[in-house]
């Protein structure tokens, strides 16, 4: 923290104390320049940025992660919040003030009862196959129903299940989670409950073979690709 | 007029069968439709009974069918599948059959019936959060960020070298090549008959159109009387010449199509 | 301000001074509430908004006037900043942060092997019309490989060729020799010297005589554009 240089005890060295901080050849701009900046390049986008993002276009030796948690702090019970998206930050307004914006509303075109509750299970059992959404519905997904998604930028394709096939599945996407203000999958309503109560199993009729569903529990943990996979 | 008691408790089954009959445009697949009907048992689906909520099931699979009313195939899998648990249920076990008990089975069903009514309260609540667009609102005058590409290409000393010297060696390497000294290609002999055949409105030999410098040899002849004689068949599926043989390796004959 | 009735001077009576300060049936919102509906509204709106606008939205009794200067205030210095805009006000990213909104990446890239092998034909035989450079590298030369070099400013076009059709020949340019250290392109090494460095294979085909770049050596001294056509 270069800018609090003038806090150091009496008698260190400061040349000493700054290479110990700060490696780098020029120093970096003080916390609250930083602070500026990161606020100044959230308001700038509607869009979440990711802190690898925001660190690319700021000075060498800055340090988004410090920035961006002051300014979330500032923002607290303001008009504006800071908040966490996935692996990324956004600023929105508050929700209690929602109804200022009447005007800014854009009508959304009703969901259809098979695209909510396939994007529930997507989210839910993430990642998960058509199959799977098919054997938790009780009736086939229309293809218009995942295009749908897939179109809103909702859903996106994720790995391939290694069981026979290699069926695609699904996960939910980082606009799902700025659409439905959750900072991560593992936020989702219920998650726990669901968890707890064996519902998010992935139980065959007995006598079936075990195959598909079954092998994600144990899979993705091991390879880090994608983050999402791995938020239960 | 028949008698108007029994007149009304058939209006009444009828309505009672329609209501349910009009329902079913509404369900979504047989699952959907088992859990409203275990909705009239009005217990937690854990502590369901499966067989009460079978026979409901396969008896309004019945009165569809007397009424004559279509069910799709799916329902119609789903009734054998209860009829046959069901049964199942009822009877002693078979000690000898292997394969999934009763009980699982019937678990397993309640077991889905539960997921599927979970599912469908945690995607009201999810559509119950505050919605971007609707709660919450993004930047409405966004500035944009922008990243701008310049690409810069690099090139050594070394590089440009080597790849003349790749040039320069592919030429002494260069793998054999068939010697085309001797062919005369179609194209050529095409070229060359387009600018004769205006003159050839008399049938004429196909052999007074071989190039005079392609004769002497008898390789580079061959190789123009094949590709003219292929020109002219290519000229005669244009439309343009004529061709004739009087007989079996006669002379062949061409001449521009009358207009 | 309605928000600060605590600090009124004893013995005052609030009933009185509330009615005086708030004529309406419902009191106003805090002030520091109306300054987040204020903040939230500039932030979401597509346009700048007036005080009216601002007033036709917010709850009875407000004053967007107060709120808006008090948002001006609390934003001053910061990454954003209240602006007036004509009669309305908007919310802008501070413009000494501006160089984050762009970020100018420069990406190095090797050359194709094509336009390696033009530049290298040009270089070495010019001035080349683009038949010359096909005939030598045996293949068609895409306008691309071409528009690229000039575009690199690595070749030029220089006089037509005096044969029939008047072709465009291409030579290069100090920017060339600059890139590659060269003080004229008479520098480049000779097939002798290619073959010394062991970049050619010493092997000839029988018959052949000293070609091209050989007399590259000897050549261009003279005439720059007549003594290589030879070459070809």
């Amino acid at each position: 923290m270069t800018d609090q240089d003038d806090d150091m005890p009496p008698g260190a060295d400061p040349e000493e104390l700054g290479a110990l901080e700060d490696p780098g050849l020029f120093d970096a701009p003080p916390l609250a320049e930083q602070e500026r900046m990161v606020e100044a390049m959230l308001f700038a986008t509607s869009e979440p940025l990711t802190l690898r993002e925001m660190g690319t276009r700021m000075p060498q030796g800055c340090d988004p992660a410090t920035a961006v948690a002051m300014l979330q702090n500032h923002y607290r019970g303001r008009g504006v919040n800071v908040v966490q998206v996935g692996g990324a930050w956004a600023l929105r307004t508050a929700p209690d003030v929602s109804f200022l914006m009447q005007k800014e509303v854009v009508e959304t075109r009703k969901l259809s009862r098979a695209a909510i509750e396939t994007l529930a299970i997507i989210a839910y059992h993430q990642p998960a196959t058509r199959a799977e959404i098919e054997e938790i519905r009780g009736v086939a997904v229309s293809r218009g129903t995942i295009d749908l998604l897939l179109d809103l930028d909702w859903i996106r394709i994720g790995r391939r299940r290694e069981t026979p096939g290699r069926p695609v599945t699904f996960i939910v996407t980082e606009a799902f989670l700025d659409h439905f203000s959750l900072s991560s999958a593992r936020d989702l309503p219920g998650l726990g409950e669901l968890r707890a109560a064996g519902l998010l199993d992935a139980r065959r009729m007995p006598g079936q073979q075990e195959d598909a569903a079954e092998t994600d529990d144990a899979g993705p943990e091991d390879e880090e690709d994608e983050g999402q996979e791995e938020m239960f | 007029m028949t008698e108007p008691g029994s007149n009304v408790t058939e209006i009444d089954a009828r309505l009672a069968a329609e209501a349910l009959i009009v329902d079913v445009d509404g369900f979504e697949g047989p699952l959907d439709l088992l859990l409203s009907l275990s909705r009239t048992q009005k217990v937690d689906l854990r502590t369901i009974s499966v067989l009460a909520l079978a026979e409901q099931y396969l008896s309004f699979v019945d009165r569809a069918k007397a009424l004559r009313i279509e069910l799709a195939a799916d329902y119609l899998v789903m009734a054998a599948w209860l009829a046959f648990l069901k049964s199942k249920l009822l009877l002693p076990p078979d000690p000898k059959e292997d394969g999934p008990s009763a009980e699982e089975m019937a678990d397993h069903l309640a077991f889905q019936l539960e997921r599927l009514a979970a599912m469908r309260e945690a995607a009201a609540r999810l559509m119950g959060r505050d919605r971007l667009g609707r709660d919450v609102f993004a930047r409405g005058m966004p500035e944009g960020i922008s990243t701008h590409r310049n690409v810069m290409y690099q090139a050594t000393l070394l590089d440009l070298m080597q790849a003349y010297a790749r040039i320069r060696t592919k030429d002494d390497f260069r793998p054999y090549v068939m010697d085309r000294e001797a062919i005369l290609t179609m194209e050529q002999a095409l070229d060359r008959l387009r600018g004769m055949i205006a003159f050839a409105g008399q049938w004429s030999d196909l052999a007074s159109y071989l190039p005079v410098e392609w004769q002497g040899d008898s390789a580079r002849r061959r190789s123009s009387l094949a590709s003219t004689f292929a020109a002219t068949l290519e000229l005669a599926k244009e439309g343009r010449v004529e061709l004739r043989q009087s007989d079996i390796f006669g002379p062949i004959e061409l001449r521009k199509t009358p207009e």
